[in-house]
This record gives structure tokens, C-alpha cells and sequence, in this order.
């Protein structure tokens, strides 16, 4: 709980041995695949906002080693709560590119039929749950389903994932404190990247750390290097474990940097001090853990040229595709709403379609 | 079989006879358990169903809204409990941003199902925070439906067809006349069908409208009219969202005129939408100023809350003024 | 002097100029103040006036809003933004049963003086949470007052008269039109008087009622109808509470005809309202349905927000509808 | 901020010397006054309540030593942001005993015109706020105020009283957050009595303590016995210097216990344990202060009883004039919505006034 940061593999790579999760070179490659593949759809996706091919744009540059390193603890059956900065869990699951792009662009392929913005993912049949935009909301919500499980005897747990700045909000609080009051499996992941958009956590709270916001909950909280991948696992797995054993929440603090501007809407440079940015640059998560792989043989060079080169490729076929596809159809703005239409929804459709007859 | 019970009598009923052939059924809220809820509307029910399914939880209206979701994507059905309607706001982002538009954002994925109960409405000499009737907040928010239920039988019914609605429902108790009335009440499950009104009084010469404690204030004001020679139709509204447009739309073609009551403050309440329906779709038979009859534009006063409130007088002196118009 | 202003440029003027000449001006809010605001409303204030008169909050709007209340009992006026007005809802407590009730319930001892500023509104592609119309919740709240600026003059003395209202105030700022045009402002402080509408365009056929960017839409569609001869009378709501009935209840009385224009869901919305005024005022005058074109009863959606928001066609669509009648 | 818990003075009425505050014999008879005052109001306004006289009621007994403890150590202008069960700070500030009935009656004669229920009392002119029945509204306003007051330069503080369930709220959270963060002379007191209505504070929280949730906002800490007046004040004295000087916020966590049943509306016989009752009975803290003050040899027997004598007098009187009085205006209902009635509101009191021609 003390401002102690848990670190396994240090900036160089060099590990700390005792601190190892025993993970076999597959699963390690696993894991530098999945921060990959998150970078290189980010910089895919900020470059087609910025060529004003897509609406919007949120990055998760820098930070990939905290949502990879905490989904890759959980079992399918757990179920995330995302932070709009965690593309990966969703991925690793099984989500494809493809289907990312058609989100992105809203089109009719989109699995969400175009309602929501760029980034605002759904993805139902891997248990990660539509992503929204008002802060910390999604913290309650996943206690409610760590009571959910528990109810139902079975042995899941539920993560919600977020951020330095949503812990101001009074969702964290209360969501936090049903959950230790409960007992319940739930695991609490705070992507610390030091700014709310402009605001530095210095305005944020006096507190001497995230963690140990979880003391006034009666609950275990743990800080991690979140630029260290297997930090993330290993603290992420300890309160996995521990929540399946029936001991309860923990607050996992991962501390990083966000490397990009907050969205493809904001300047960074407006506020950020440039030394900072340049410090953590040496930080960078994906290049820490080529060094770790490197240092331990697991590295392979043809391995990770083809899987950018694929990676990319597929991004590129991904977006070809998305761009192809037509809008929705204009019904289905009055659906999901209810289960069913109601009345009033048939009959604002048909004003609709009677003043835009070009509209399909 | 059937007996005789009050409104709240009903509600505990209803989730007592849903909940033992439904164990997805949770009840959360404070005080809602060991206590029965400070109306007792839970009464016994800790008792029956143990302390998971009906639950006390911290005190924090977004805690327990916030869970009520994330519990009932999981495939539970929420029941929480809002102790007075005016103390809901802080669970307001929950219920507004997340709840209603669940199903929406995700294109259908994650539908939650929750059914918020809340007793609202003054009478009870509760001041600004014991009697707030905002169920206009709730009308104009996509996403979630709203039933107020005016009498025991519908209470049981409407509160089932709720729990059993894959749709958010607010379920909004008016607790001014949870105990003013006993009705025959059936012991087994049954449903009242969402989203249809009731004629509560058949007339010809004015229609008028109502909801929850307001339904009976109508109801004698229409009585009283009768005595004049008036002949008033009284809907009782019974569902807000998605409404009851062809009942209301026939009545009030009907008799040409119409006066809503409501104990909601006036400018921007459920009785605008109202009038403006018929405005649009029914001008052509309409002979009369159309007339709310509301709470003020005011918060809801404590000492002068029967000045507040609408009340016989006022119902019926705008009953006379549009039929004689 | 004057010269040519945005909307959002108004809005940094009118604090500026107000802020220079009241130090009891607190501007509070997300981004507010290093980074001038997400839509640089408040570009340059902190550096101008300093990190104490223009703070950088943390995340929490019921902090914003909860902090404000207690400066401006203290003496203070604060003026805080809430960075989308969808982003409110955390607050609503404070706004609905504190900063609105405030006066009422202390009998007029403690009167909070808050202008809480909030971007609102589609046409952004910012999908449900960076587009919502939610004004008919603050004009269903008794003792709030609910301003909505159209242009860039209006928006800078709208402002002022609103932070030096004793009352709180809702400014809602359509920030669809933030950069949409250009307007003449004055550099020196001035006021637009609140509870006053403004006849945008005058006309004998019909009354088109809107506010803030759907203004703009309303008056192309004006402009479109009196190329097919229908003379429209386009009205600038610009306060909704307390409404100028006044205007409107003449207008409506002078053409028989209304059309209400809004981008919030239609189920009791503001427009609702406003047909129910005249349909309880003005019914002896009324030729014709009275009509409202408005967003859809759905979460406002990102791929088709064309098709949510009101446009000229359908607007022009009620205009025909209704003359035509 | 351990669970260490701060007595002065102990149940048998010892006092522990080092802590025992520097306060004259007759401040301590000040505070004993203040503590039996708020019983007797209180006592006579529960028996009102049953006799169908009141409409409602919320009594503070066993409590008193907390907000009168807390409250004396404010001066006068620094600004009480009130819990419902504390209205000895309006009282040690000059309220009188009659202006809180006509505001128990809300009569024409009520300071606040009858606007609010039972025991919301406002008193402006003696920086005591208007009492909220939302729970928790009051802690970021009050920090609000705090701000204000510092950014004015004045040495003013701004305290928040509050119960124990009242920390679950979002506002709580908030509230120290910020206070915390912009360093601000603001006291929190909560008023930990164990249950808030029927939930017990096991049921409310699994940390520690309440004192120790300053922690996660780094702010000062502490937990003091709620029925020792001297324990409270001390804890509050120091918390009020330390603002003063500009040292930032405290948290305090009053210990005591709820007497009564929650309100006039509750029969906490359905859900408290009776033992526990008992148990606390034996901490009264108005005995346990009549003890020391025998034991300081400071009690006057014949002032106590001329005290008790006279306040039920004035009570006696205040009921009186009280019931006498007429209801507020009709006008009234109309007024106080904002600085001036608007055309709206006039029409509607025109309105009820014809409907009501017999209603003054
Ligand atoms: C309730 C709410 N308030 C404000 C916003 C606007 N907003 C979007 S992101 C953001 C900053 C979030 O900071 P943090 O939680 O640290 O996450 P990060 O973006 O740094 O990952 C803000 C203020 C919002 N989305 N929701
Ligand atoms: C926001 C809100 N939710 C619910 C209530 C109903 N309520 C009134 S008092 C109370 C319990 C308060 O407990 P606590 O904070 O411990 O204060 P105590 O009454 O014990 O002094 C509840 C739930 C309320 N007033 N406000
Ligand atoms: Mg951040
Ligand atoms: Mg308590």
C-alpha cells in the first residue's frame, strides 16, 4: 500500500528474478504481440483523423503495457470494463482488426451499428463492455457484476479500467466502497498516466498515490510500473487470484505516461512540459520489453518484422473494407432504443423517411 | 384467490410472489432489508429471500444504480430502491447516461434490466425533499419507460410487467396514497399491461387526465362535476413512456377538451406534452383552452404544501372554465 | 467600439470584460485555465487573471458545481463550465436540489449566485455524450433560470446580464455555431436583458419558435418558405425560463400557426411547453395542428446525427404542413 | 490517522491532564449549557412529534458533545455548514429557543417561512447554513466557501458536519478532494453514531475507521471519542489552528452513538441491538462531563438546576408563541423562487388565490 512501485523487468530489461511470472516464451511473445498490434492500430487511427478520414481519435500510446499486462490475468469468462485507452483486452480476446474498423467508422458493419463515437467499443460475445464516455460510471457497474458472479457461485471476476483523473469522481468512491463492503471479485484498474487532458495530477489530488486511496476502503491496493508489462501481470494475477479465492477487491495503481495528446482533438504541447514527454519516451513499454526478450533469447527478429508487416497489413485491408461499407440504414436510428419500437419511434421514423426519401 | 391491500402492501406483494419464481430477482437499496424499507415496502422479504437477494447497501444512490446495472448485464434482474424519489439525483448520470442508453451505445448487446422503484409525490408534509414529483426527467429521457401505478391492483400488475419488461423501467410509487386505500388484490402472478391507460370514469363533455395520487383528486373533482351537470371522462394515464396515445387521442377528440393534473410544477411537466399531442393531433375537435392544472413553478413548500398541491377546487374550477368556454 | 466576434470568442469577451471589472468573478472547470477550455472559451483568462480567479478543477462536476454554490453564498460569483453538457449529470444533485432550491428553502437568505456555463447540442459527430439538448430538465427545475444565446451579441450581454442575475442561470452555449459565424460585439460590457425573446424574422403566416443553433435552421427554412410565398415569423427564444410569454403568445395570436424547433428528444421537451402555452392562451386563435420538429425520442446517435437533428427540410416539411392545413 | 481514538476526559469523568484544554470554569459550564439546551429542545420536541403537535422530528440525544464540542472551538465567523442533528452551533451563536420553534412549527413567524421541514434550520446572520435533507450536499459547498474565505485573505474557516452513512456518498469524496488539493481552511466533522437509519456502519464502509479515508486524500486525520465534549473540542481546536494557518483540511471522526431512534418517523427497535443501547447508555456525555466537572469541582448544583429550570421555561414559552402564530402568507409560496416573482409565478398565485378565495 506504500508509495513502493512494483517493477519486474527494469528500463534496460534486465529482470528481477524473484519477481518473474512464470510465463512460457510463447505467452511472452503473446504479450509483446498484443502491445503491438494496439500501437500500431493507434497510429493508424490518429493518422486517418488527422487525413480527416475518421470523426475522432483516442490513442493509447505509451500506456499499452497496463490494460495488456491486467487483461492477460483474466480468464474469457471475467469480464472487462473498459477505459476508452484499452483497445487490447478486446483483441486478445479475439476481436479483429476488422471488426475495430467498422466501429470506427460507424458504418453498417460496425457490431454497434454506428451509435456510438470512434474508439466507444462493444463487445459482447467477449465479455467487454460497451465503453462510454462519462468517467468512472463504469466502476459501479462492474461491482454489480462481481456481486452478479459471486451470486451466481461462479468463480469470474470483473475489472473496470480507468483513469488518474476519474478518480475524482464520486463514482470511484462509491463504486470502491460497495465493492469492499461486498467482498467481492473485483479488480480495479487505475491507468495513471499523469493528465486528465490538461490537468496534471498535482490538481488532481493531494494524495501520495493512487494506491493508497485504497486504504480508505478497507481494500488491497498495489502500485505497479505501468510502462512494465509484466508488472502489470503480475500484480493483475495476484489480485485475479486473490479475488477468486474469495478475498475481496484490490486497486491496482499503474503508473505511466500518456505519449500522445489526450485525443485527436487536443494539443498537448499547449500544456505539457517537453522534458517530461522526452523522459518517458526512454520508458517506452513495447522497447522495454523487446529488451527484456532480448536479454532472455526469446527475441526473434524475422518473428516481429512479420508481425508488424502483417499487422499493418491487415489494417490497411481493415480499413479498405470499413470505408467501402454504407452508413446504417436510416431504421436503425429508432432501434435499441426498447427491445421493440414503441409507436412513437415507428411513427418519427416515418416522418423521417417521408421528408429524406434520399436517406436509405 | 384474492384479499384486500393497501398500494404498498401491493408492491411487497408483487415482489414477493416475482421473486420466488425468479431467483435472478435482487432487491438493493438502503435500508431496504433488516428495516423493510422506511415505508415498508420490502417488509419481510430479507427475511424470506436472505440477505443476497435483498439487499443494504451503503448509502450512495449511484452505488446502488450503478450496480443495479452492472448486476442485471450479467443477466440478474435489478429491483433497487430509491428511498424517496428526491434523493435519486446523485445516481442521475447512472440512470440518464448509462442505464437508458445501454442498449443503444451498444447496438443492442447489453440491455439492462432494471427496475427502479421510487415513492414520489407529496402529501406528506415532507417539504422540498420528501415530495418531489420530477417524473418529467424521466419522460424526456430516451431509453427509459415510466409507469405510475394509481391503485393496488395495478400496483401488483404494472410492478410485475415491469420486473419482466427487458426494458429500464422507472417505476414511480406515489406514496401519498400508499395506505389511503385497500383494493382485491390477487395472490397470484398477474400483468398489467405497460403502456396503456385506463378509463377511470367514463363522460362526454371533458377529458380528464391523471396520474398516481392525482388520479383520485380528478376523479372527486369529476364526481363534484357530475353534481353541476358536467359530464367528465378520467384517464388514468398508468404508463408515461411509451404512452397510451390512441386511448387518450379518442377521449379527447371525444369530448373536445381536456385538463391535465399533475403534482409536478407546471412549466415543462408531463401535462405539456400532454396538451401539445393533442395540439398536433387532434386541433380539429378541440372547443376550449386546453388546461394543466399542477404544482407550482415553485420547490415543494412544506408549511403551504396543501396550497400546493392541486387539489378538488382547483381540478374542478378548470373543469368549469373549459367546458363553459 | 466593436468588432467582429464567434460565438465562442463572445463568450471569452464577455467574462474578460466583465471579470476586469468584478473581482469577485471565480471562473472554475475542467481545462479551464493552462489550456483555455476544450473549446478555448476561457483562452488567456488565467493568464490574465491568475490561477486563483480561473481554476483548474479536478474531475468532478459535482465538485465544480458544490464548490461554486458555497463561493457565491460566501459573497463570490462563480461562474463555472462544465466541458460538455452532457457531462452535468454527477452535478445534478447539486444543481436540482441545492443551487435551485437554495433561496426558497433558506427564505431568501442564502441565494447562490452561480452562471454555470455549458457547452450543448449536436452537429459535432460527437455521438451521445457530446451532443445532448437535456434544457427541459433545468427549465423543469423551479429556480433555476435556463438562457440559450443564437449569435454572437446576444452571447456576450446574455453572459453579463447572466452573472450579474442574483438568480442562478443555466447558459447553455450551442456549441455548434461556436465558429459558425461572425458577429459585431462591443468591446465594453452591455447586457441583453434575460426573460426576453427576440423576433428574428417577422412574418403573418406561421410562428417558428427556436433557440441557439437551431435559429439558424429555422430561419433558412423561413427563408426557403417565403420563396414558395408562406410568410414566417421566426422567434429567438433566447430565454426559456422565465419565458417571455409576451412575444410569443403575440406572434402566435397574429399568425394562428405554430411550429416549435428543437434538437432535444420531442417527448416532454421544451417544445411541449410552448404548444401547451398557446393551447391554454391562445386557443381561439389556433388555425391549424400545432407542430413540433425536434430530435428524435433516442439517444442522440454518431452515424446518422443528419438525420437526429432538425434540418431545413423538415422544418420546411411542418411549415407547408401546417399552413397548408 | 490510526485507529487510535483521542479521550480527554473518561467515562468515570478523569480527565488524562496533558490533553484537558485551557478553558476557564466558566467556558466549561458554556459548554455544558450548550449540550443540555440541545437535550431539552430536543427532548420536548420528540414529545411534540408524538402528540401529533409536530409534524416531524430528529433528535440529536447522545450526540450533543460532538457538533457543541466541534462548534466551540469556531469563532464566530467562520461558517457552519450543519448536519440535521446539531443545532447547538446556531444556539452558541445566539439563536434563541424561540426562533427554533417557530421554525419547528413553520409559522408566519419562521425565519424561513415555513419553506422547510423540522429541524432545517438557516441562520445567516449567524453564519450557520441552511440545513439540506440531501445527504452529503453540504461538504463541497462548504469547501467552496472555504476557498472563498481564503481567496478574500480573511483567517476564516469553513466547517461541515455530517454522519457516519453520509461518507458513502459521491459528495464526500468530492468534497475532501477537493479541499485537499487546493490546501484549504476546512474542517470536516463527521458525526460517526454507528448506524444511518437501519444500516450499520458495518454495512457501510470495510475500512479501518472513517479518519483513516484522509488518507486518500492527504489530508489530516483523526478520530476522537464523540461523548467526550473535551476530546472534540481539543481535536477541533487544533484542526481550526492548523487551518488558520494555512496548513490545509482535517477530517474529523466523532465516535458516539445515536440515542434515539433515527427520526420521528423510525423505531430503531426493529433493527438495533438493545445491549448495544444499554452499553452506550453509560457513556451519556452529558454525565460523563457532569462527572469531570464535579470531580474539577466546577459543578454547581443550583445553577444546573436553575439551567434545566430555565431552558424548559423558555421552551414552555417558545411552544406557546409558537402555535400561536399563523401559518405563512399565501403569498408567501411564491416568493424566494428568485430575487423577484416572475409574470409566471404571479399568474399561478393569482390562480390559487381565486380557487382559494378563503386561504390568506
Ligand atoms: C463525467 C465526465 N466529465 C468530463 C468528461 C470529459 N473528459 C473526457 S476525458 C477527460 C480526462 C480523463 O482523464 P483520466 O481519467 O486521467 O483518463 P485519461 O484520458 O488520462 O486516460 C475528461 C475531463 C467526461 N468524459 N466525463
Ligand atoms: C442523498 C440522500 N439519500 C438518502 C436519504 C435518506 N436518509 C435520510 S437520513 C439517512 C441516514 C443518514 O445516516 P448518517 O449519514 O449516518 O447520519 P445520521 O442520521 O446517522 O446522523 C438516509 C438514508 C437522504 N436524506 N439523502
Ligand atoms: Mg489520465
Ligand atoms: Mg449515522
Amino acid at each position: 500500500m506504500s508509495g513502493k512501485l512494483l517493477q519486474v523487468v527494469r528500463e534496460d530489461g534486465q529482470v528481477e528474478k524473484a519477481l518473474e511470472p512464470r510465463l512460457s516464451d510463447a505467452q511472452l511473445k503473446e504479450l509483446y504481440k498484443h502491445m503491438l498490434q494496439v500501437r500500431l492500430v493507434d497510429e493508424r487511427g490518429m493518422l486517418l483523423q488527422r487525413q480527416g478520414r475518421l470523426g475522432f481519435y483516442i490513442s493509447a500510446e505509451g500506456q499499452e503495457a497496463v490494460h495488456v499486462g491486467a487483461g492477460y490475468a483474466l480468464e474469457p469468462e471475467d469480464w472487462y470494463y473498459p477505459h476508452y485507452r484499452d483497445p487490447g483486452v478486446g483483441m486478445m480476446r479475439g476481436v479483429t482488426i476488422q471488426e475495430m474498423f467498422h466501429q470506427l467508422y460507424g458504418n453498417r458493419a460496425d457490431a454497434t451499428h454506428g451509435k456510438q463515437m470512434p474508439n466507444h467499443y462493444s463487445w459482447k460475445d467477449r465479455n467487454v463492455v460497451s465503453v462510454s464516455s462519462p468517467l468512472s460510471t463504469q466502476i459501479p457497474q462492474a461491482v454489480g457484476t462481481a456481486y452478479a458472479m459471486k451470486y451466481r457461485g461462479q468463480r469470474h471476476v470483473a475489472m473496470a479500467s480507468f483513469g488518474d483523473g476519474s478518480t475524482s469522481e464520486g463514482d470511484f468512491h462509491v463504486g470502491l466502497n460497495f465493492a469492499a463492503v461486498w467482498k467481492l471479485p473485483c479488480i480495479f484498474l487505475c491507468n495513471n498516466n499523469q493528465w486528465a487532458i490538461s490537468v496534471p495530477l498535482s490538481k488532481q489530488t493531494a494524495s501520495e498515490s493512487i494506491a493508497i486511496k485504497a486504504l480508505a476502503y478497507g481494500m488491497e491496493g498495489v502500485r505497479v510500473d505501468g510502462n512494465d508489462v509484466l508488472a502489470v501481470y503480475r500484480a493483475s494475477k495476484e489480485a485475479v487470484d486473490r479475488a477468486r479465492r474469495g478475498e475481496g477487491p484490490t486497486l491496482i495503481e499503474a503508473v505511466t505516461y500518456r505519449m500522445s495528446s489526450h485525443s485527436s482533438s487536443d494539443d498537448a504541447t499547449r500544456y505539457t512540459p517537453k522534458e517530461e514527454l522526452e523522459a518517458w519516451k526512454r520508458k517506452d513499454p513495447i522497447l522495454r520489453f523487446e529488451r527484456y526478450l532480448r536479454n532472455k533469447g526469446v527475441w526473434d527478429q524475422a518473428w516481429a518484422d512479420q508481425l508488424r508487416e502483417q499487422t499493418n497489413a491487415q489494417v490497411a485491408q481493415a480499413i479498405q473494407l470499413a470505408e467501402s461499407q454504407p452508413k446504417p440504414k436510416l431504421g436503425s436510428i429508432v432501434d435499441d432504443v426498447f427491445a421493440e419500437r414503441t409507436p412513437q419511434l415507428e411513427e418519427q421514423l416515418a416522418d423521417l423517411q417521408r421528408t429524406h426519401p434520399e436517406v436509405e | 384467490m384474492s384479499r384486500e391491500l393497501t398500494v404498498v402492501q401491493a408492491v411487497t406483494d408483487a415482489l414477493r410472489t416475482e421473486m420466488r419464481g425468479d431467483d435472478s430477482i435482487i432487491l438493493l437499496g438502503e435500508d431496504v432489508g433488516l428495516n423493510g424499507g422506511v415505508f415498508r415496502a420490502t417488509d419481510g422479504l430479507q427475511k424470506e429471500f436472505g440477505e443476497a437477494r435483498v439487499i443494504d447497501t451503503p448509502l450512495a444512490e449511484a452505488g446502488i444504480i450503478g450496480t443495479a446495472i452492472g448486476m442485471s448485464l450479467y443477466g440478474l434482474k435489478a429491483v433497487p430502491e430509491i428511498q424517496f424519489l428526491d434523493f435519486i439525483y446523485p445516481a442521475f448520470d447512472q440512470i440518464v447516461n448509462e442505464l437508458a442508453k445501454f442498449r443503444y451505445r451498444s447496438g443492442g448487446q447489453y440491455a439492462p434490466n432494471v427496475t427502479i422503484r421510487a415513492p414520489y409525490g407529496g402529501g406528506i408534509k415532507g417539504g422540498h425533499y420528501h415530495s418531489q414529483s420530477t417524473e418529467a426527467y424521466f419522460a424526456h429521457t430516451a431509453g427509459l419507460k415510466v409507469v405510475v401505478p394509481s391503485n393496488p391492483y395495478d400496483t401488483k400488475g404494472l410492478l410485475i410487467a415491469s420486473i419482466r419488461d427487458p426494458d429500464p423501467v422507472m417505476f414511480l410509487e406515489p406514496k401519498r396514497i400508499y395506505r389511503a386505500m385497500k383494493g382485491e388484490v390477487p395472490e397470484e402472478a398477474y400483468t398489467v399491461p405497460i403502456g396503456k391507460a385506463a378509463v377511470a370514469k367514463e363522460g362526454d363533455d371533458v377529458t380528464v387526465v391523471a396520474y398516481g395520487s392525482m388520479l383520485h383528486v380528478a376523479l372527486q373533482a369529476a364526481m363534484k362535476a357530475e353534481e353541476q351537470g358536467v359530464s367528465a371522462e378520467v384517464l388514468d394515464l398508468r404508463t408515461l413512456v411509451p404512452l397510451d396515445e390512441d386511448t387518450f387521442l379518442q377521449s379527447v377528440k371525444k369530448t373536445g377538451r381536456l385538463v391535465v393534473v399533475h403534482e409536478a410544477q407546471r412549466t415543462a411537466g408531463f401535462g405539456a406534452e400532454l396538451v401539445a399531442l393533442a395540439a398536433e393531433k387532434a386541433i380539429e375537435h378541440i372547443e376550449a383552452p386546453m388546461l394543466r392544472v399542477t404544482g407550482l413553478d415553485t420547490p415543494f413548500p412544506y408549511a403551504l404544501e396543501n396550497q400546493y398541491l392541486p387539489d378538488v377546487p382547483r381540478v374542478l374550477d378548470a373543469i368549469q372554465r373549459t367546458v363553459s368556454y
